[in-house]
């Protein structure tokens, strides 16, 4: 069989659900592959795994693996099976945060670790500082939980709609005392979850090929996740090691994820991938990307795949 | 013996102050969550509540105190929590259940031990190094100082992906790190004991025209044993805390730092705190382990006083 | 005696300590032939610089200038012929060994078989009154018994030139007279060359066959006097008016060291 | 190639250990400049052949940057560095460190006055210095916010522990007989503190305070890690990481071990100062 | 004499050291009265109980059984009233303080004005010859030097009772004779009362009224000598018959404890 290690971008959750399922289900073994799944964590970049070697193929946000192109890693997005952002922030709604204009002199907390450009990019077209003062917002670098704002050292936080958000209803705040900005409604969504590789490798046809049957039968996971989400997280839940996920919380968060995937069949729409690169060439006067860049996708993969 | 009443005195001193802050530190959310749950709050609003310090929010709200005890995501765990997730996670589990705090408490002891020999090893072969050579003398110390003020959290994801580079993964690169953190006490310890002949030892085996071996196997490593011992207690639970972090970067997969990171992430305080104690009992039974065989060797080789 | 060859041969010696606030002169223009066979006792003040003579003998110390041979060698090529027995100013007993451990150690250093260590680590505890005390650690014994096992490990390997440095300064009259007396027995049986340092002038009287007076900083010797006392040598020859004529004299050179201060 | 950059490698260090061996064996080795220059040479040994391997292997900048690009990083981003190391050591490492500190003494003293509370707390001590900062410094910067406060409080706690131990072993330092001479002039309390135990503890107090410098810097730079402001080493450490600018990354750990060094030093010098009697300042080997 | 008051008295003292291999039987049934003005010397073997017969009086140590009376106090309180100057076997000088600061130390402790410390530190130190070296730290002086320093701070304070635990024992003997001398001329002046333990039988009977002979585990005490010499006592007393009379009767008590064993 045909090695391939792919590097998540988290821990397991059901955010990777449709590779654990290809995995369990033996999509991946029926196409000659025997795949490896690293997990992520918080002080992992894939990009990096993917340069050292590694990883053959890595899951990224476009934002962050456009800024590595730029850096001098050629990584290129083969495949994106999440056709919708899930990003969103998390206000308070007693706060009196109504719209984006009230942000100003408010405390809001982001990821960083090359999740920060969307929302830069998203405060730099609304024209709000993000060097704190009354006129501008104060940015906390977020943990990775909703900490923040449930003790209310934020007005509002990041999440995500299918896990973060999750955790604050699960802490007992009920949706009417909060108020969500999706970035998908802000029209500054960028891409998340893609699947990339080194430029370089896609020269050997062997390695094209065997991209190619990993893209179709991780997409053939997908598909079967979302089609059985309870099951899906039930696979998730098998390949956390650490034992502390939650049953609920994952099926909840397949639920949600399904609502992501499911509008593709893992090839890039170059409509959104050209409203990522604007989003990110609009950063203001920190732009993510300084100019537009060739030959950061490819479709030769999904083609060969999908047929 | 001597010491167990005035540990559990200690003991209980801490769980009193524990019990005591629980209440102010929680009452907050206890107040938010009480409130949705149709319970009477004073002041009745989120925000104004924030304006009030945990303490005078616990005295207007007298009726919630016992809550706080009992919240699921609380801020601060009661120790009586802490206490049932610790027995539910280390004696009602299977020890190979990935539920079991046992079973992570292996996968990151093993790493802590293999990355103490590594570093142990190396802190040892550095000691005698520096003892032995004027140039090693002058020259590694201040950068073995250094090495120790580089943060680790920033330095283990790039060990890791530099030994994924060239293959390695799975216990060594763990092991690396912790032994990263514990090489340096040792260094420092032995570099000391193996110093701590003094002049009269050493001129007796110069007497004897004693060959540098000699002067190593029956007086340097003999004279040192103490200090060998101190520094290894030092560098065992150093071992752990590296193991523990460097499960962060190898992808929270499995062992104490796995469950801290992942009850972080995933509001599940509990699940922090209990492996937060599991850690540092732990810590507690080794460096105990070693003290033991401290007080074993140095009995056997006549330096305490029976 | 005369025919004895010269062991020891100082000529012209000075050494001199750097130190921080600036040198100590330790020994000047020293002197001294020691021949094979002689038992020499150092007497002079405490920091005359005994104890550094005593290790410029054992190539512990080099001299700034002058020469010293030890049979025709360096101090230092002697040393490596393992000629020297040293006992030290302190017992420095190795904690970590049993008594019979410590005076083992310089037999196993030196590569004597299991059987022969056993035979003399038994021999030298005996002549030193520790028989029993073998498998005691130092700390289990007094500082007295201390001082006496450090004296049996010097004796154990059997060096031609014992070098000790107030071995006696801990022990009260009756013991230190006992020890005397063995002393001088085993120097009469084996003929070693024995460097001996002492605070006490009747202990120099009636051991010595040669006594040096020094006197201090510079430490210089002021008197080397040649006894005519027999090798045979009870303990009331200490009475005897000979006896009381020499420790006179090494009391003279020793108040004029002082009054040269 | 690989071989190439390997025996060059070698070759280099090679070089560096000739001259350090010389130098250190030398009869100069004694001379202050010579103390100087040796760790200078080790250290840009290192250098050399980080910068030889790295281009000889062609290693890419997103997983080792070679020392020139770090050091060309550095100076340009003065003005960063300089807010950042305001930010993580200043406000928060040394103000942990300071009050860790104090507290410790405080601790130490309270507890020295009794054995029973001496035997307490040095084994409870013990158990809550082995916890780890990977779970202590999330809980922190939940409790205390994202600020400086929590990388204070997590230094405090880190801090703490090494000195508290070394104190009350110092304090105990005393040879009977140092203590029978105070109790022969009838001395009480604060007097017998003040003229000898404090003086007596002073080797074992700073051995604390010494490894508590290298434990501020990290802790204060770790618990960033778990939320910040957008300004700080460890802040700047982790994004950096993140854009992939490696160079930043060991810019800023160049920082650290330059800090580290110095606060290490500093409290080295200020021990040679107060513990000027002691045997280990006295002698040099 | 015979009018002057008691100043210690012990009554059947018995002192038992409880160690893991059994009990230490170190003092036994000991009954000895110091009138004020005594200068009693301590004399027996090592480890026969001399510094802890000592230590017992200056109330470091408790006896297990047996009364012992220190101006009519109880040992401890005679502490606090900071009635002893205490010069111990080793010198135990503080190594942070220099010889001036550590003189001063007791000084501090009891309170005396700047002006008085100065003046003291000056004179002590004149009287064992250390003028000059009130600035150096303790371990830039010779050994000797450093017991000097240490009976120095004893004497600093003008106790009233002067305990001393072998204090010239590393001192070669040119010293111990002119420290000898100043001590007993100290003695004659002030009329301090002072307990002395040595292992040399000259210098017991040269400075003592008193001489306390001791015999090993348990130690007991075996003779008493009230000593006939004169208060006014030249060096060369110690060649007059008296003297040598004396010594021979201390000799023969020390030898007798040593045939026990
Ligand atoms: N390592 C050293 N560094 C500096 N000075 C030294 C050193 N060793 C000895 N001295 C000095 O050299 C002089 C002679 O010292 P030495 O030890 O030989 O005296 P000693 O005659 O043996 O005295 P004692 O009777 O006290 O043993 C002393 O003044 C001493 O201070
Ligand atoms: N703290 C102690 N614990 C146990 N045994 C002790 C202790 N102190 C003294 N001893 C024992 O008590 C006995 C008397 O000791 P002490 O120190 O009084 O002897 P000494 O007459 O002063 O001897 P030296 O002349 O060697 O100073 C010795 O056998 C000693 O081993
Ligand atoms: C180191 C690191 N930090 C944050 C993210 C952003 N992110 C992407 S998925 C996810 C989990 C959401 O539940 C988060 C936080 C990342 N990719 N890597
Ligand atoms: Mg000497
Ligand atoms: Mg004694």
């Amino acid at each position: 069989d045909d090695e391939v290690t792919l590097q998540l971008q988290w821990v397991t959750q059901a955010q990777f659900a449709g590779y654990y399922v290809a995995l369990d289900q033996g999509f991946y073994e029926e196409e000659g592959l025997d795949v490896t799944i690293l997990p992520g964590g918080p002080d992992i970049a894939p990009p990096q795994v993917l340069a050292g070697g590694g990883a053959d193929v890595m899951l990224n946000w476009m934002p962050s693996a456009l800024s590595a192109r730029e850096k001098g890693l050629p990584v290129v997005n083969i495949a994106q099976p999440f056709k919708t952002s899930g990003l969103m922030l998390t206000c308070w709604k007693d706060t009196g945060i109504e719209s984006v204009e009230d942000f100003r002199g408010k405390t809001i907390g982001v990821w960083f670790f090359g999740n920060e450009y969307p929302f830069l990019s998203w405060m730099s077209q609304a024209g709000i500082p993000t060097d704190g003062g009354e006129e501008g917002v104060t940015v906390l670098k977020q943990g990775f939980n909703v900490d923040p704002l449930l003790q209310r050292q934020a007005d509002c936080i990041s999440t995500m709609t299918y896990n973060e958000y999750g955790q604050v209803l699960d802490a007992g705040v009920s949706p009417d005392e909060l108020v969500t900005f999706l970035y998908e409604d802000q029209g500054v969504a960028t891409l998340e979850d893609g699947m990339y590789v080194l430029e370089d490798n896609l020269e050997d046809p062997a390695f094209v090929d065997k991209m190619t049957r990993f893209v179709r039968a991780s997409m053939k996971g997908w598909k079967w996740a979302e089609e059985n989400a309870e099951d899906a997280a039930g696979i998730v839940l098998d390949n956390d090691e650490t034992g502390a996920q939650t049953e609920a919380a994952q099926v909840r968060m397949m639920g949600e994820i399904a609502k992501l995937t499911a509008g593709s069949n893992g090839a890039l729409d170059p409509a959104d991938y050209q409203r990522t690169v604007d989003t990110l060439l609009a950063g203001g006067s920190d732009p993510v990307i300084s100019a537009a860049p060739e030959g950061a996708w490819t479709s030769v993969i999904t083609d060969a795949a999908l047929n | 013996m001597k010491s167990v009443l005035p540990v559990l005195t200690i003991v209980a001193a801490i769980l009193f102050v524990w019990v005591l802050a629980v209440i102010p530190m929680n009452m907050h959310l206890t107040a938010d969550q009480a409130q949705r749950d149709g319970l009477a709050v004073s002041p009745e609003t989120p925000a104004e509540r924030q304006d009030h310090s945990g303490l005078g929010l616990s005295l207007r709200n007298p009726s919630l105190l016992g809550l706080t005890f009992v919240q699921e995501r609380p801020r601060l765990p009661s120790p009586h929590q802490v206490a049932v997730e610790m027995w539910d996670t280390i004696v009602m589990k299977k020890i190979t259940s990935k539920r079991s705090l046992v079973y992570h408490g292996w996968v990151t002891l093993s790493a802590t031990l293999l990355g103490f020999a590594i570093g142990t090893g190396l802190g040892i072969l550095l000691a005698v190094g520096i003892v032995y050579n004027r140039a090693m003398d002058m020259s590694v110390m201040p950068w073995a100082i250094a090495s120790q003020t580089i943060p680790i959290l920033a330095l283990a994801p790039m060990i890791i992906v530099m030994l994924g580079a060239i293959g390695i993964q799975g216990l060594l690169p763990k092991a690396i790190i912790s032994a990263y953190l514990s090489f340096f006490p040792v260094v420092v310890g032995m570099v000391k004991g193996l110093r701590s002949p003094d002049g009269m030892q050493l001129d007796l085996l110069r007497t004897y025209h004693a060959s540098p071996a000699q002067g190593f196997w029956k007086l340097r490593l003999p004279a040192s044993v103490p200090y060998l011992f101190a520094s290894l207690k030092i560098g065992i639970s150093a071992s752990l805390v590296g193991a523990i972090v460097a499960e962060l970067p190898t992808g929270a997969r499995a062992g104490f730092g796995a469950r801290m990171l992942v009850g972080d992430q995933y509001g599940q305080p509990l699940v922090t705190w209990a492996a937060l104690f599991a850690a540092a009992i732990t810590a507690a039974a080794l460096v105990g382990l070693f003290s033991l065989l401290e007080r074993l060797t140095l009995r056997r080789m006549g330096m305490v006083r029976a | 005696m005369l025919s004895q060859p010269t062991i020891i041969n100082a000529q012209g010696l000075n050494l001199t300590f750097e130190t921080n606030d600036g040198p100590v002169h330790a020994l000047k223009g020293v002197n001294l032939e020691i021949k094979k066979g002689d038992f020499v006792s150092f007497i002079g003040p405490s920091g005359c610089g005994k104890t550094t003579f005593l290790r410029c003998i054992a190539g512990l110390e080099t001299p700034t200038s002058g020469a010293i041979t030890v049979n025709g060698m360096t101090p230092d090529e002697a040393r490596r012929a393992r000629a020297y027995g040293y006992v030290f100013q302190a017992a420095g007993l190795y904690p970590w060994r049993t008594i019979g451990g410590n005076i083992k150690l310089p037999l196993e250093i030196m590569g004597f078989s299991k059987s022969e260590q056993a035979e003399r680590v038994g021999r030298v505890l005996e002549l030193v009154d520790l028989a029993g005390f073998e498998k005691k650690f130092p700390w289990q014994l007094s500082g007295g018994m201390q001082q006496r096992a450090s004296i049996a490990r010097a004796l154990a390997f059997d060096a031609d030139i014992l070098l000790m440095d107030e071995p006696f300064g801990a022990l009260d009259e009756i013991v230190r007279d006992h020890l005397n007396e063995q002393l001088l027995k085993l120097w009469a049986r084996t003929e070693k060359t024995i460097g001996f340092v002492t605070h006490s002038i009747p202990e120099a009287v009636y051991l010595s066959t040669k006594i040096v007076v020094m006197s201090p900083r510079p430490g210089r010797i002021t008197d080397v006097i040649e006894s005519p006392l027999p090798k045979e040598r009870p303990l009331d020859i200490r009475d005897s008016a000979e006896f009381i004529e020499i420790a006179h004299r090494v009391r003279d050179g020793l108040r004029a060291g002082h009054d040269d201060v | 190639m690989t071989w190439v950059a390997i025996i060059g490698a070698l070759a280099i260090w090679a070089v560096g250990w000739f001259i350090n061996t010389r130098l250190a064996n030398g009869p100069k080795s004694d001379a202050r400049l010579v103390g100087l220059l040796v760790p200078i040479i080790f250290g840009l040994t290192l250098l050399l052949m980080w910068e030889w391997l790295v281009r000889m292997l062609e290693v890419n900048a997103v997983i080792l940057p070679p020392p020139s690009a770090i050091g060309v990083r550095f100076v340009s981003e003065l003005p960063r560095l300089w807010a950042d190391f305001e930010q993580t050591i200043i406000k928060g490492a040394m103000t942990g460190y300071f009050f860790g500190a104090v507290a410790a003494f405080a601790v130490a003293i309270l507890a020295d006055r009794s054995d029973f509370l001496t035997r307490g707390i040095l084994p409870v001590g013990g158990f809550m210095a082995a916890l780890p900062i990977v779970g202590t410094a999330p809980i922190f910067v939940k409790w205390l916010g994202s600020g400086w406060e929590s990388k204070a409080a997590v230094v405090g706690v880190m801090v703490f522990f090494p000195i508290l131990v070394n104190t009350v072993a110092g304090l105990r330092d005393t040879t009977a007989m140092q203590r029978d001479l105070m109790r022969t002039y009838g001395a009480g309390y604060w007097p017998s503190l003040f003229k000898l135990r404090l003086p007596a503890a002073m080797p074992f107090i700073f051995n604390g305070l010494k490894i508590a410098t290298t434990l501020a810097l990290i802790g204060a730079i770790v618990a960033e890690f778990f939320g910040s402001p957008t300004v700080g080493m460890g802040f700047r450490i982790s994004t950096s990481v993140g854009q992939l600018a490696l160079d930043m990354v060991w810019a800023e750990i160049v920082v650290a071990a330059i800090a580290g060094s110095t606060l290490y030093g500093l409290m080295a010098w200020i021990e040679g100062r107060v513990t000027f009697w002691h045997p280990s300042q006295r002698k040099q080997l």
